[in-house]
């Protein structure tokens, strides 16, 4: 078996090789800014993203504005992974939160106080980075799913290190997947707020609040898209943690 | 002339309407409500279809499309002379079957009898609908459909013989069906057309010969598995199971005669006589009917059971017609076609004969049915007429279109065909003659002792009387219109007169050379 | 010689690298009997693919594909639109793999085990 | 107002959907049969968009466009509403709503567990939303999106069927992430070469790219991506399996639909975006149709090994997947109409087929065919529509089966492939075996099962045999194979002809 792997593996390194060897004009060389991948579309957003979304991060136009129906069902994919993760598991019963506790002789290495110390300090951290790098999205790097993903983090540190039973907040996993399901919503509502203003499903710049131009709006609507894949991402991710948290024993 | 009206495909809609609300309605009414709708449908189409026969005479025909099938061509109906006399042989038969089912069914006692009508009404409709196509889809439409709905007929009882004889059915008419498919396809791709026109749309020689002899044969072994030509006539003896109306049915008037009626279709209105004769078909047609013919008549000699002996009759009989189309000449087609007329009253007598003997007395072998004529005096004077006709005795139906074909053959420099044809006359009465025998000499002259052994003695030599009425009345209506038949071919709807001008319109008038 | 091995690394030796990679993913998910390993190299395979997005997105000199002041022009920035498709494939590959271990937890919730030919040998064709 | 309506209705069939989906479990937390409702709702929302979208598509005669977000292509996103994904969006739409109505007494409420029930109808929803937005993007991208969506709430109901469901939809996992990687290098490769995503703008500029291997490297991505997705025969591997131990109430859209969607995206890509002229298209044409006619082969062969229902209905789709590949590689007008006329028709055929599976379940707990003795006295009106669905099958007229065999056959002679003629031949012949096998054992077996205690099924209404909610679908499956058969020239002439022709 193993012997096979290996050959297997070799044949597909030198068929790799012998392929880009062999045909080294199939694709463009790395790095040339005149291949047709760098100089079309490309060329329109590095000129045009600043002056058409305000964003001056160019990856953020392009994913939550340009491609912003795309983001959409991305934040999609996040909730249903959860609720489907939530599916497939529902029917496997919970472990019994009074066989929790965590037994004497591992006390020690589950809750030790530099653990708890940490945690106190850490958690606000994350949190207020949380919300830097949601805020930084547009004009720098972050996003909403890296601030989605560091506010579920924090939830997990919360979760995770303290003895099960006394943690902070602790949601069920049915609360956190509605809450990715609002947090979709969300999105979708700023999508459809300009249809009645008379623009296209997510024309940020027909969305019906006053403001004296158009890449005003398409802040606010990067903004508040934003709000949601954050909700979305987080519930999510704490989603997948409570329902693979809940039918873990920890005792192998 | 053509007259645009809904008629067609109303007398094709009734029966379908019947068998669906015989389906929906079943098993909640009563059997007598049952079956009321399948007689005033029986009825209200046998009405539908005469009313048709004079404009038809006159030579106008009615026309109607229903809506494009699939595209470019039409859901359409067309009654042309043809077409007629198959429609009012289906139809009218439909009714005395009916009557004679109910008798039969009642008095058998037999199970699932919704499902049994429905099918039958199916059938119909599908036989109807065959005769009216107006092109090779609507055709194969109705005729895949008579495929399916005589399987439950053929499996009605359900047993491993049923199931087994189901199957058999199935695979025969399943196979030659794609296959006719195939070729219908190509067919429209050379052609761009289906319609069927009198004398054909193929030109002789518009492809090579090769592939239109393939044509050909594709598209005619459809009509050849049902009609039961030899080889392709494995199914037909199996689906002897059947209970005897389905029989009747399936040897008289529906699916056979579709098959026939096929042959007819692809030779005279697809591919035409002269493209026929031109690739030579018509020689291997004749010959593979000329085979059927004789070899079913010594099969059938051979057979003791009554209804297998009579399936092996019917290959025959039915090479008859197979055999008068491939001849070509215009005496011959009418011919072949009333034949079609012809043997489905006779053979229809004879297999209600049969049908009622069984019930009646439970016999089905012939060797046990010596003295029968003293209890069933009618039915067996039914049988004895019938068997005369098949043979071809004159003054009964089998004579005129056996005497027309033999005539064309002759016409066409083909005696040898007439010899057949006259031998299997022959043949014919030398294996029904001696079942009339058996019925009207004495009981020990045949089988007593089996008879006794059987069970049945008391029923058979005490003497009950005929059969019930409702399948004594359809016998005799049969046999005494295949009488009238055979004296006026006219009386009536004047079917032969159809027969000839069909043929007429196919050959253009004269003789193929 | 050498020169010339360079440059055919340097601007060819990533897709040849990518394709590496996809290739040796695709291998472990045919050969390896364990659930957990095939996951894993699904995740090698899908990595393989957004390696591949962002190598066709690189530019000579071209920096990070936020505004600078004073910086325009388009041969300033790499190509944002690689960048952007990739995050949306690393978030959907990213559900993939959270439905595939809630599937490994379900398996092993019924098996007992995530190998692949204790699962799978007697009695499944049935 | 109405007409400012239509303009969106492209979105808007995606979307209200997607509303259903995200809200159905905050909404069921507290009613919880209103989450329930509220998905059945917006579905039929959807389907009633989409017809009015196939009208003013049909009266417009030409194609639609929607921008989303307002940018117009290749920068941003569009939709793309032509006469062929109109109506492909009508069917999923229209089966859509009918499994949810179908799923509703499988998934009744519960007051204990209010979430098992929402999270089903919002996972079920996400299929018919991924399936809509793959039949309507114009983004080859975007494409991608919708296909995991499509494929991550294809796992999800496959896993939550039988007990095998969980491996069957690893299996598939595994396979379906295998080919959507390889659409996305597919992608990847089409961008190297042009720069763009749009389907359009590739189509266009693709025509000015002489570099052939990048083309043909792509188009052997995209043949195994969408080969996986839609189950075309060396690459059907997880097919079997998946459609065996779904979940039964959604069993029909997953085997009905979700594989002939990709066909769809298939025909997109080899018809409007590749230049057809090429000469190489001719070998890719080829190698589809030997891996049609192989699959056409082996799905049928292979559906006569098995007694179990299901097991024979995925293999057959294995073989009518075939029929739909074999008519892209015939490549003429009457090949792609009979291809997508055989989406439509064998969409309702299986679904129809795998809906009268699952009342089997419901009612009896059947799942071999030997099993299914004498049913149909209990279940007319189903066997009834098993009895129409299998003829439709084995392409017995005047169902719908029958006609997209005809165009098949009729384009296969019109370019000389006799052998394919031959293929749709022995197929419909091996599927007349396996299918008359059923009616036998449904007619004429001996009587097997008993009937299950009168409590078990409370949903039932006295005098039906099964909710009237399952039986409307059923019923709807077997009128609407019978409606294609008979319409199928409007098909095919009032929608098919100009858009095809167009391509072509």
């Amino acid at each position: 078996m193993e012997k096979k792997k290996i050959i297997g593996a070799a044949v597909i390194i030198l068929a790799a090789v012998a392929a880009v060897i062999w045909a080294p004009d199939i694709l463009p060389a790395v790095g040339d800014a005149e291949s047709p991948v760098n100089s079309y579309l490309s060329t329109y957003y590095i000129e045009n993203s600043l002056e058409d979304t305000g964003a001056h991060n160019m990856v953020t136009a392009v994913l939550a504005d340009y491609r912003g129906f795309d983001t959409l069902f991305e934040t999609c994919v996040m909730f249903l992974a959860g609720i489907t993760a939530l599916m497939v598991l529902s029917s496997t019963a919970k472990v019994d939160k009074s066989q929790r506790e965590i037994q004497e002789p591992y006390k020690a290495s589950f809750s030790g106080t530099v653990l708890d110390t940490a945690f106190r300090v850490v958690v606000p951290i994350i949190v207020i980075y949380a919300f830097y790098v949601f805020a930084h999205g547009e004009t720098s790097l972050g996003g909403g799913f890296q601030a989605g993903a560091l506010l579920a983090i924090a939830y997990m540190i919360d979760r995770i290190i303290p003895n099960f039973n006394n943690s902070l907040g602790n949601m069920t996993e049915e609360a956190a997947a509605m809450t990715a399901g609002v947090g979709v919503f969300i999105y979708i509502l700023t999508g459809l707020l300009p249809m009645f203003n008379g623009g296209n499903f997510l024309q940020y710049e027909k969305l019906p609040f006053g403001a004296e131009h158009a890449a005003e709006l398409h802040s606010t609507g990067i903004i508040m898209i934003e709000i949601g894949v954050v909700v979305c991402v987080m519930a999510t991710i704490i989603n997948i943690l409570e329902v693979v948290l809940e039918r873990t024993e920890f005792d192998d | 002339m053509t007259i645009i009206s809904i008629r067609p495909f109303l007398a094709v809609a009734v029966s379908l309407l019947a068998a669906l609300l015989i389906l929906t309605l079943g098993n909640k009414v009563k059997p007598n409500v049952r079956e009321g709708i399948t007689l005033s449908a029986a009825v209200i189409k046998a009405a539908l279809v005469f009313s048709m026969v004079p404009a038809v005479l006159s030579g106008s025909e009615y026309y109607f499309c229903l809506w494009e099938i699939v595209d470019g061509i039409e859901f359409a109906f067309r009654t042309d002379a043809a077409g007629m006399i198959f429609a009012c042989v289906a139809s009218g038969l439909w009714i005395v079957t009916s009557i004679y089912s109910i008798g039969y069914m009642r008095g058998h006692h037999e199970k699932n009898q919704t499902g049994y009508f429905a099918a039958f009404a199916v059938c119909l409709s599908s036989a109807i609908g065959i005769s009216f196509a107006a092109n090779l889809v609507t055709f194969f439409i109705f005729y895949e459909m008579l495929t399916v709905a005589t399987y439950p007929l053929v499996a009605h009882y359900r047993d491993d013989k049923a199931k087994a004889s189901g199957r058999k059915y199935l695979a025969y008419t399943l196979i030659s069906g794609q296959l006719f498919f195939a070729a219908i396809v190509a067919v429209y791709a050379i052609y761009g057309t289906c319609d069927f026109k009198a004398g054909g749309f193929i030109e002789p020689g518009s492809v090579s010969m090769g592939i239109m002899l393939l044509l050909f044969f594709l598209m005619i072994g459809g009509g050849a598995v049902k009609a039961g030509v030899m080889p392709l006539h494995g199914w037909l003896p199996s689906a002897m199971v059947a209970p005897t109306p389905v029989s009747a049915l399936l040897h008289a008037v529906a699916v056979v005669k579709a098959g026939a009626f096929c042959v007819l279709r692809v030779v005279c209105y697809v591919f035409g006589p002269s493209a026929v004769s031109w690739c030579g078909a018509d020689r291997i047609l004749a010959w593979f009917a000329v085979t059927t013919i004789l070899l079913s008549s010594f099969i059938a000699m051979r057979k003791d059971n009554l209804k297998a002996r009579l399936a092996f009759s019917t290959i025959g009989q039915l090479s008859y017609i197979v055999l008068g189309i491939s001849v070509l000449a215009p005496y011959s087609i009418a011919g072949a076609m009333f034949h079609i007329v012809a043997h489905a009253f006779l053979k229809i007598t004879l297999f209600m004969c049969a049908g009622a003997i069984f019930v009646t007395t439970h016999l089905s072998e012939i060797s046990t049915m010596g003295g029968l004529a003293k209890r069933m005096p009618v039915t067996c004077a039914c049988f004895g007429l019938a068997s005369l006709g098949i043979a071809g005795l004159p003054l009964l139906a089998g004579f005129v279109s056996k005497f027309n074909i033999i005539r064309g053959a002759l016409l066409m420099g083909k005696p040898l065909f007439a010899a057949v044809l006259v031998a299997a006359a022959l043949l014919a009465i030398s294996y029904l003659i001696p079942v009339v025998r058996i019925f009207f000499g004495k009981a020990d002259e045949a089988g007593d002792c089996e008879c006794t052994a059987s069970g049945h003695a008391a029923d058979v030599c005490g003497g009950h009387g005929d059969a019930t009425p409702a399948m004594l009345i359809p016998i005799v209506i049969t046999a005494a219109v295949s009488l009238i038949l055979g004296i006026m071919p006219d009386a009536g709807l004047h079917l032969y007169d159809l027969a000839v001008m069909a043929a007429d319109a196919i050959t253009g008038g004269g003789a193929i050379v | 010689m050498i020169d010339i091995i360079e440059t055919f690394l340097a601007e060819k030796g990533i897709y040849m690298m990518t394709f590496v990679l996809m290739g040796l993913g695709i291998l472990g998910m045919i050969s390896c009997g364990n659930y957990m390993k095939k996951i894993m190299c699904m995740n090698i395979m899908q990595v393989s693919i957004i390696f591949f997005f962002l190598a066709l997105g690189q530019k000579e000199q071209g920096t990070l594909p936020v505004f600078v002041e004073n910086l325009l022009g388009a041969d300033a920035y790499i190509n944002p639109l690689p960048h952007a498709l990739m995050l949306t494939a690393i978030v959907v590959s990213l559900g993939t793999t959270g439905v595939a271990l809630a599937l490994l937890m379900k398996i092993k919730g019924i098996y007992g085990t995530i190998e692949e030919e204790e699962i799978t040998g007697e009695g499944w064709r049935k | 107002m109405i007409s400012y309506m239509i303009n969106h209705i492209p979105v808007l069939i995606v979307i209200v959907p997607l509303c259903g989906a995200v809200l159905c479990p905050a909404i069921s937390h507290f009613s919880p049969s209103a989450g329930k409702r509220t998905v059945i709702g917006a579905l039929l929302a959807a389907f009633c968009m989409s017809i009015i979208q196939l009208a003013s598509v049909i009266k417009a005669g030409e194609a639609f466009h929607y921008w989303l977000g307002g940018w117009q292509p290749p920068y941003g996103i569009e939709f793309v509403i032509d006469g062929v994904n109109g109506i492909i969006i009508v069917l999923v739409s229209f089966i859509g709503f009918m499994t949810a109505l179908f799923s509703s007494p499988f998934e009744e409420a519960d007051k204990e567990a209010p979430f098992r029930s929402a999270g089903y109808y919002s996972i079920l929803c996400f299929l018919v939303i991924g399936l809509l937005g793959l039949s309507s993007t114009g983004d080859a991208f975007n494409l991608y999106v919708f296909m995991e969506i499509v494929a991550l709430s294809g796992y999800g109901l496959i896993a939550i069927g039988e007990k095998k469901g969980p491996i069957a939809a690893f299996r598939y996992l595994l396979t379906g992430t295998i080919g959507a990687s390889a659409y996305l290098l597919g992608v990847g490769l089409l961008y190297s070469a042009t720069g763009t995503l749009n389907m359009a703008d590739l189509a266009i500029r693709l025509r000015e790219v002489d570099n052939m291997p990048v083309i043909v490297m792509a188009m052997a991505c995209l043949i195994v991506g969408f080969g996986i997705k839609m189950a075309l025969f060396p690459l059907h591997g997880w097919q079997p399996a998946a459609h065996s131990y779904a979940h039964p109430a959604a069993d029909p859209m997953i085997a009905g639909v979700m594989i002939k969607i990709p066909a769809y995206a298939m025909f997109r890509f080899f018809f409007c975006i590749f230049d057809s002229s090429l000469p190489m298209m001719k070998t890719i044409f080829t190698i589809i149709g030997i891996m049609a006619v192989l699959g056409i082969l082996f799905g049928s062969l292979k559906a006569l090994r098995y007694d179990k229902f299901n097991k024979i209905l995925a293999y057959s789709s294995i073989g009518q997947v075939g029929y739909i590949a074999l008519g892209f590689s015939i490549g003429n007008f009457y090949g792609i109409a009979g291809a997508v006329l055989h989406i439509l028709s064998h969409a309702f055929m299986k679904t129809g087929l795998f809906y009268t599976s699952a009342a089997f379940k419901y009612r009896y707990g059947i799942h071999y065919t030997d099993q299914l003795g004498q049913v149909y006295r209990k279940m007319p009106v189903t066997c009834g529509a098993l009895v129409v669905l299998s003829l439709s099958m084995t392409g017995l007229p005047p169902f719908a089966g029958f006609f997209s065999k005809w165009y098949l056959a009729l384009g296969a002679i019109q370019n000389g492939q006799y052998l394919y003629v031959a293929v749709l031949i022995i197929s419909s012949l091996l599927s007349a075996i396996y299918f008359f096998r059923i009616f036998e054992r449904l007619f004429m077996g001996e009587k097997t099962v008993t009937e299950p205690e009168s409590d078990a099924h409370e949903g039932t209404a006295p005098g039906l045999e099964v909710p009237l909610r399952m039986l409307i679908p059923i019923g709807f499956a077997a009128l609407m194979v019978i409606a294609l058969g008979l319409g199928n020239s409007f098909i095919v002439n009032g929608i098919l002809k100009t858009t095809v022709m167009g391509v072509l």
